[in-house]
């Protein structure tokens, strides 16, 4: 029964329904948006949203984001694996250095640095900063820190790369010796889980890391509901100094989108995280609220099961046609209205990523493609295609890519799975359960940080559906040591065609993250581009506003 | 038709006709009426189930079930035609001037509340006292032996003698001008139901009042009754005094009901067989 | 052998009439009907082409090449809708039936046996009634896996528990009937009174307690699609085109609309029809005081 | 009184037997779903031993009936074990939760009761009535036709783009004193209400017309008695016994199955809490929600059977209602 | 009271209770009463004798009537059916007992056509006979019933009440068993209705010898239908006696009393 226009708004005036219609027809909404997605002007370079100097009222912030940081080793910062789990805990905890919005390295406990060759660091620590509890930081807090993350094995100990040795070469430096040339060194060493931890009270077990935060960070834990709700305090002898306009933050996890669109709205939260990309239009339209888009540097991915046994997939060239298949700028066009952008392995807002359109997938053309299908017969195999059910986006990126499969001939099931089912089938089960599956992860703020997941011997998580390339894992190696940035270029170009041609875990597009702030209640920093997934980064210029 | 009698009736149907449509279909309840009551007058209407009796005595009260639609005709009660009546005229009416005897006494007491609440709570609109002592009074009026035990109790644990025996205190505490019973010993037991009778008659007798019995047990009829009226698939097919219609019945089908009394009528002569 | 010619009151040829017109009913059949007729036609010619292909830009609104505008995909809301439509009505009569055919069984045999097997399906009926229904709905797609043969196992073990209860009371008070007591007396089997006796006279509430059954299967469909365990894509189910919408109502409000309009109108009809069938399979007199 | 005690013992055995059926259903349900705890909590990254570890740490590993025996034994001491997510005492979540879920099914129990019950009386006395019929009935039918997720999206996007007084995100404020409160819980509790609504509606029209139709009701009208006075004494009591069991019903399904509304307007309830509970595996959340709820249920029930023999004293006696 | 059981079969009583006593606990703790439905109740039944039972409403007829039709196990005493006692299944006696019961409104499954309903008890008792056979006993049981065979062809809610029990009747007879009951037959029909069915249970009894034990409250209609009656009260069987004799003079003060009341 085909209701046209007319009829419609006819029917249903007087309603509430009608309130919304109304809203629709008087332009309250753009129409569908193009291609191409809106553009966005940066208030400064490299700055979405920059704080307004001039406010000078201190007050209380409330940030929704969508879900809450639940660690194997609950508050432990070293082993925490999720951006939110970084974002929150980098309130309290600080790291030795840290990223501006070019993901060039700037100082925070470790005021200045040199390097007299390319394996060793020698840094000059801030020792007027001090735990929360008084104590002053001292330079054996961060040689236990740091050692006891390289020891820790966990996913983050990969990535401070070959240390040799950590020693206190004064009472306010500390030398570091790598075995080898690791160019990542100083951007694994920006990120929480490196953060600087009260070694004195850990030893002595008067702190347990699990349960509490005892950092020198800007901010103290004053409450926390699991899934509920965080309240965090100042720091008022935070090192960083004591006039944050942020006097007390609320955190509330909301998992719902729409509510958390409405609160804000409704003026009942200041800032809110989205992850609908028409996040971007559904609030644009409201005075009194700005909508960023933040570039991250993670990327969703398809897992393609290389090692499952008897599968057409352990065919190389199968999933080098299911590659070429997969077009990365379709996805980016449709599923997230060109608010995003496709990428390689080498997040390509990174500074020397390798360029997307350059990689062989890209080049070779459908047709090859369906006849590599049509010989090995893999069309008539039905393969499964499972996603995560928390997050809506990787349906619909799945019912895409099941269609640009249907092109080439290749039958593709899509299922749908809570997360538990999830992680059992893709990352427990050896080999995986499962042919393909559409995953993401953080992109880190280095190139040659991410390309690491490659190797399953360095990732573990992809052992059971990733085989084992000698020359790829060289590769990973030669680009993680090459410190010239060209050379370094060069290698990466390389590692991104050839992981492109083994097509076990294809990069397709930069997750977005959509930011909503209240310009009535705070004035915010925010930068263009974020490695390690924290809205959060620049919480101590925010200004509150009104 | 008998003799108008010298008082203004106080009940006269005028070519009544009524009709039941259900889903099953239209089946006709009434078929042209004609009946009038005198005052005091103690009336009987005989006849099978389904001939339409219980009809009459619903028409009266304005009771009629919704399925069942007035074709035709009119009821006038003390003179007033009822169905022009407006809701709260024929409340007052039902209130005043009618009196309702069951046909089910347990059945038409409120299950879920004691005796003593029914009562105060039927009482007390009508202005009625209804202390502990007045209505103990009440129920002794009615010959109930231990009263006070048996306002305490719930309509389920009261013998059907004894409920009718409320139902007609309370109708007649009301001292209504026309008393309707619908087979009102119909479900009691043998011995009961010679009682309840002499009460019914013996409290119209004593206020005045005009009653309408209606019953197909024609041996008890004959003992109390002035006047009989025979029903037969809605019409009248037989009226006239108690003892004309009983031993020299006119219509054939008066025959055929007097005939089917059992020997009961007469315990020595066993019907031959 | 003298025959008695006594004439007894002939009942009088009930006269067959139409049986009362209920606007109400008339007015739920024809839109049920509609929405069904409508919904399997498109399986047979899909005039609104295929539902899972994308045909223009995404979420642009109602006009004439997209009559119901397109989803956030692109792909036309109108085929997405009947798919919809369609699976979740042949979803929920399908449970339908079989809680039927379950409580039926299960209800006439606690309500003729009595004792220890009354007691026994009372208990396990109560043991599923009492456990929160959501729960029990993701508990059952989770461990059957997620798709269509989860939504129909847990619409059943939400709806069997209190049909099973409507039938077992039904079957009770048909049990002490008099023909069935004859029925005992002659020998006949329990199975044969089950199925002969019972089973007939208890049909009108079967019928009746069926298209409540049949609403409610419909909004456990819509919750389970709701919190994700639902219909898997790129099928589409009324509850999942209801979730997808619920995100996008200041934009493309027909993304909701359209589906939430069919969903109510189908559920609302069902009741409707379901009241009439009870009124209609045990008529009751009935009085209005006013 | 003894007769009544007698009566209820039956009951309350019965009522234990079904919570005993629940506890090994949710016990044996949950350990078959697919995807364990540990992948949940240990993440992508973990490894066989790690995983190992945990599940002896929390016992998982023994046969299936000991640790349910172990599990029960817990329970029946009041002790609901700790969660695995948060190693917090789950009874602890727990109570800071159902006050949430509490006061949200007071509040909309309350809207079902004043208006439920009331509309229901009114369609019912009016059944007869040509208009009375046909409204009562669709708009009770409408109520009950429209699914939660439906109605919910709506309020959420109608009141907070519009501001009309009502907060949708209010929920943090819960617990902060009562007007707060209940100023977040209005507006979910509006909308679960009108389910309940709905249902009471019609099944309080069912009930009234069914002793409307009953003799003592036609002894009273011709006692010439007036509508309200009937439908006060006599009406409302006999139409007690199925609204009651309906009412507990209702109440049993907000408490336990008010899910999507939390999950909507983010209230942190018990429905929230079990469902989240459920998907990460956490099972002594789980278990221990689920059989409050179903405790909860079981309780109502038996309460309501007791006020439906004091309503009617022929259930007392034959132990089945007389009608 | 009768001698022990006659050998020869002919006129072997065909429904014998010997000392059947029949009790039931209703209510609980203070109110707990145990009401003696049966107490050591001695009767028999030879064929084609109708014994009338006669007594007030909880006098225990009814129990005694569920006693005899097998329907309820005794708590002691013996209850024999032509020599032999109730063996668990019914399928064995089938056949060989029926029963007319009160409500003629209820006594036919409203949803099968009165026919089915009369041919029923043939399809257990008589499976030797095809269904045609069994078709064709149901048309000659109506006809002797007073009702017209075309009758078989309609639904109870077509019938009235006098003709719904007639229907009974033919289901009793169908399989011509040696031992019918007559709970309350008649008492819910109209006075002249009430009389064709007796006169049409006298004759056919007349014609197919079966014993037949009447229960009823009304005397009228015992009168009318038995050969002796028997008289109930509060489970205590207080008088046996032939008709002709009891309604002459009744020996048991409780029966003068229920005779006085006619």
């Amino acid at each position: 029964m085909l209701i046209n226009q007319r009829t419609r708004s006819r029917a249903a005036a007087g309603a509430a329904i009608a309130l919304s219609l109304a809203c629709v027809l008087t332009s309250c909404a753009a129409p569908g948006s193009a291609p191409g997605g809106t553009e966005q002007t940066e208030a400064a370079p490299g700055f979405l949203a920059v704080a307004d100097e001039a406010l000078t009222g201190t007050g209380a912030l409330t940030v929704q984001l969508d879900y809450d940081t639940s660690e194997a080793d609950g508050l432990d910062p070293q082993t925490a694996q999720t951006d939110t789990s970084w974002m929150i805990m980098g309130l309290v905890y600080e790291t030795l250095v840290t990223t501006d919005e070019n993901f060039e390295i700037q100082p925070k406990l470790a005021t200045s640095w040199e390097q007299p060759d390319d394996t060793t660091y020698v840094f000059t620590i801030d020792t007027t900063a001090t735990f929360s509890n008084g104590r002053a930081l001292t330079v054996d807090d961060v040689v236990g820190s740091l050692e006891r993350q390289v020891a820790s094995m966990s996913v983050w100990s990969g990535q401070m790369g070959p240390v040799e040795s950590i020693e206190a070469t004064g009472d306010d430096q500390v030398t570091v010796k790598l075995g080898s040339p690791y160019a990542p060194f100083l951007a694994a060493l920006a990120n929480t889980p490196a953060a600087i931890l009260p070694m004195e009270e850990v030893n002595d077990g008067s702190v347990d890391l699990t349960t509490t935060m005892l950092g020198t960070g800007p901010y103290l834990v004053a409450d926390h509901r699991q899934d509920e709700s965080w309240t965090f305090t100042a720091n008022p002898d935070w090192h960083g100094g004591d006039n944050l306009a942020v006097q007390t933050l609320e955190l509330q996890i909301v998992d719902q989108e729409s509510t958390r669109q409405a609160a804000l709205r409704e003026g009942s939260t200041g800032m809110a995280k989205f992850v609908n990309i028409d996040s971007l239009s559904q609030l644009g339209g409201n005075e009194g609220l700005q909508i960023v888009k933040q570039t991250q540097s993670d990327l969703y991915y398809v897992l393609v099961n290389s090692q499952k046994p008897d599968s057409p997939l352990n065919d190389q060239d199968v999933r080098f046609a299911i590659n070429t298949a997969i077009d990365r700028q379709a996805i980016a066009d449709i599923v997230f209205a060109g608010e995003t952008t496709p990428t390689g392995i080498t997040p390509s807002n990174l500074p020397g990523a390798c360029r997307v359109d350059e990689l062989p997938s890209e080049q070779a053309a459908i047709e090859d493609a369906r006849a590599t299908i049509e010989e090995t017969g893999a069309g008539d195999v039905e393969l499964d295609l499972i996603v995560d059910t928390s997050n809506p986006v990787m349906a619909q990126i799945a019912q895409l890519v099941q269609q640009q499969l249907a092109e080439i001939g290749v039958t593709v099931r899509i299922e749908q799975v809570d997360t538990a089912i999830y992680i059992e089938r893709v990352f427990s089960a050896q080999p995986g359960d499962f042919d393909l599956s559409i995953s993401w992860f953080a992109g880190y703020s280095d190139p040659s940080m991410v390309t690491k997941w490659w190797n399953p011997e360095q990732a573990f998580f992809n052992v059971g559906f990733t085989g084992v390339h000698e020359d790829l894992n060289a590769l990973i190696a030669e680009g993680a040591s090459e410190t010239d940035p060209d050379a370094r270029a060069e290698v990466l170009t390389e590692l991104c065609a050839s992981a492109d041609e083994y097509a076990e875990m294809v990069p397709l597009v930069h997750r977005p993250s959509i930011i909503g702030f209240d310009t009535t209640a705070v004035s915010p920093t925010i930068q263009s581009n974020e490695g390690y997934g924290n809205i959060l980064r620049n919480i101590a210029d925010y200004r509150i506003a009104g | 038709m008998t003799a108008n009698a010298p008082a203004a009736p106080v009940v006269s149907l005028t070519g009544f006709s009524a009709e039941y449509r259900t889903r099953l279909g239209v089946t006709r309840a009434l078929d042209g009426i004609d009946l009038d009551v005198a005052r005091g007058e103690l009336l009987a209407i005989v006849g099978e189930s389904g001939s339409g009796k219980s009809t009459v005595s619903q028409a009266i009260g304005r009771m009629l079930p919704r399925v069942c639609h007035v074709t035709s005709g009119s009821v006038h009660v003390l003179g007033r035609d009822i169905a022009s009546l407006a809701p709260d005229a024929i409340r007052a009416l039902r209130r005043e001037s009618l009196g309702f005897i069951p046909q089910d006494p347990i059945a038409s007491l409120n299950p879920t509340m004691r005796i003593r609440r029914q009562l105060e709570l039927a009482l007390r609109p009508l202005g009625r006292p209804t202390d502990l002592e007045s209505l103990t009074e009440l129920l002794a009026s009615v010959k109930i032996l231990e009263p006070d035990r048996v306002l305490r109790l719930y309509p389920h644990e009261v013998s059907g003698g004894m409920a009718q025996r409320i139902a007609i205190a309370l109708t007649m505490a009301r001292e209504p001008e026309i008393l309707i019973a619908d087979e009102p010993t119909a479900s009691l037991d043998a011995q009961v139901r010679d009682e309840i009778l002499t009460l019914i008659v013996d409290l119209v007798q004593r206020s005045g009042a005009s009653l309408i019995w209606i019953s197909h047990d024609l041996g008890a009829v004959r003992r109390w009754c002035d006047r009989i009226v025979v029903m037969h698939q809605g019409r009248i097919v037989e009226e006239g005094p108690a003892a004309q219609v009983l031993d020299e019945p006119r219509a054939d089908y008066t025959r055929t009901l007097v005939a089917a009394i059992p020997g009961r009528q007469d315990p020595t002569t066993k019907e031959a067989e | 052998m003298t025959t008695y010619s006594l004439p007894l009151s002939k009942r009088k040829r009930a006269v067959k009439t139409r049986p009362p017109r209920d606007a109400l009913f008339i007015a739920a059949a024809c839109a049920l009907g509609l929405i069904v007729l409508v919904a399997v036609a498109a399986a047979v010619i899909p005039f609104a082409g295929d539902p899972a292909r994308i045909v223009g830009p995404r979420l642009s609104p109602p006009s004439a090449a997209y009559p119901f505008g397109t989803d956030a995909l692109g792909r036309s809301v109108l085929a997405r809708l009947l798919e919809g439509t369609r699976t979740t009505l042949v979803l929920s009569t399908l449970a339908v039936v079989c809680t039927a055919v379950i409580s039926v069984i299960l209800g006439l045999v606690a309500g003729y046996a009595g004792g220890w097997a009354r007691e026994v399906i009372m208990r396990l009926s109560d043991v599923l009634y009492s456990f929160p229904s959501i729960v029990l709905a993701i508990l059952i797609a989770a461990v059957v896996g997620p798709g269509q043969a989860a939504v129909l196992s847990s619409i059943v073990l939400v709806t069997v528990p209190l049909m099973t209860r409507m039938v077992s009371a039904a079957a009770m008070s048909v049990a002490k009937r008099d023909f069935v007591t004859t029925a005992k007396i002659s020998g006949v089997s329990a199975p044969v009174i089950l199925f002969r006796h019972l089973l007939p006279n208890v049909s009108g509430t079967i019928a009746v307690q069926g298209t409540y059954a049949l609403s409610v299967g419909i909004l456990v469909e819509g919750g389970l699609s709701f919190l994700g365990y639902g219909v898997q894509p790129p099928r589409s189910s009324l509850g999942l085109l209801i979730q997808e919408g619920g995100s996008y109502m200041l934009q493309a409000p027909w993304l909701l609309f359209a589906p939430a309009a069919v969903l109510v109108v189908a559920i609302l009809s069902i009741n409707l029809i379901g009241d009439t069938m009870r009124d209609r399979l045990d008529p009751r007199e009935t009085r209005s005081l006013v | 009184m003894m007769q009544i005690l007698r009566w209820s013992a039956g009951r309350v055995m019965s009522a234990l037997i079904t919570l005993l059926g629940v506890s090994v259903l949710i016990f044996v349900a949950i350990r078959l779903m697919p995807g364990s705890y540990e992948d949940i909590i240990l993440g992508p990254l973990a490894s066989a031993e790690e995983r190992q570890l945990l599940a002896e740490a929390y016992g998982l590993d023994q046969p299936i009936f000991v640790q349910y025996f172990a599990w029960i034994g817990q329970v029946l001491t009041g002790e609901l074990g700790t969660s695995y997510v948060t190693q917090s005492s789950v009874s602890g979540e727990m109570l800071e939760r159902i006050p949430v879920t509490a006061t949200l099914t007071i509040m909309a129990m309350a809207v079902t009761l004043l208006a439920g019950v009331p509309l229901g009386i009114w369609t019912g006395v009016r059944s007869g009535a040509k208009q009375g019929g046909a409204v009562g009935r669709v708009v009770s039918s409408i109520g009950i036709s429209v699914p939660e997720f439906v109605l919910g999206s709506i309020v959420i996007f109608v009141f907070s783009q519009f501001s009309l007084g009502l907060k949708v995100g209010g929920f943090a404020s819960i617990g902060t004193g009562f007007w707060p409160t209940f100023q977040a819980l209005l507006l979910p509790a509006l909308v679960l209400s009108v389910f309940c609504v709905a249902a009471t509606a019609r099944t309080t029209r069912d009930a009234v017309m069914g002793v409307l139709v009953e003799p003592h009701i036609t002894a009273a009208v011709a006692r010439g008695e007036t509508a309200g006075h009937i439908v006060r004494h006599h009406v409302l009591r006999n139409a007690g016994i199925p609204i009651l069991t309906l009412l507990g019903t209702i109440t049993a399904y907000l408490l336990g199955g008010a899910v999507i509304i939390e999950t909507l307007f983010n209230l942190p309830g018990l429905g929230s809490f079990m469902v989240t509970g459920l998907g990460r595996r956490d099972f002594a959340v789980v278990q221990a929600t689920v059989l409050f709820a179903a405790a909860v249920f079981v309780v109502l029930s038996l309460v309501l059977d007791l006020i439906t023999s004091a309503l009617d004293p022929r259930v007392a006696v034959t132990g089945k209602a007389g009608s | 009271m009768m001698s022990a059981s006659h050998p020869d079969t002919d006129t072997a009583p065909v429904l014998e209770l010997r000392e059947v006593s029949v009790a039931f606990t209703s209510g609980a703790g203070a109110k707990r009463r145990t009401v003696r439905a049966m107490n050591a109740v001695t009767l028999e039944v030879a064929p084609g004798e109708t014994l009338g039972l006669v007594g007030e409403s909880g006098s225990g007829k009814t129990t005694t009537a569920s006693v005899a039709l097998g329907l309820k196990r005794p708590d002691s005493g013996e209850v024999l059916l032509l020599g032999e006692p109730f063996t668990r299944s019914r399928r064995a006696n089938a056949g060989k007992l029926q029963a007319v019961l009160q409500h003629p409104h209820w006594s036919l499954n409203p949803r099968r056509k009165v026919g089915e309903s009369v041919r029923e008890p043939l399809t257990v008792a008589r499976r030797d006979l095809s269904r045609s056979e069994q078709r064709q006993r149901v048309t000659e049981m109506l006809e002797q019933v007073g009702l017209n065979p075309a009758f078989a062809e309609r639904y109870p809610h077509e019938l009235s009440g006098g003709q719904r029990q007639r229907v009974s009747v033919a289901r009793a007879l169908v399989t011509e068993p040696r031992f019918i009951v007559f709970d309350e037959a008649v008492s819910a029909l109209d006075v002249a209705v009430q009389m064709q069915i007796l006169a049409l249970i006298r004759e056919l009894q007349a014609e197919h010898r079966f014993g037949a034990l009447f229960i009823s409250h009304d005397l009228g209609a015992v009168e009318r239908v038995a050969d002796r009656v028997a008289v109930l009260f509060r489970g205590d069987l207080v008088e046996t006696a032939s008709t002709e004799e009891f309604f002459r003079n009744p020996q048991h003060p409780y029966s003068q009393t229920l005779l006085e009341a006619l």
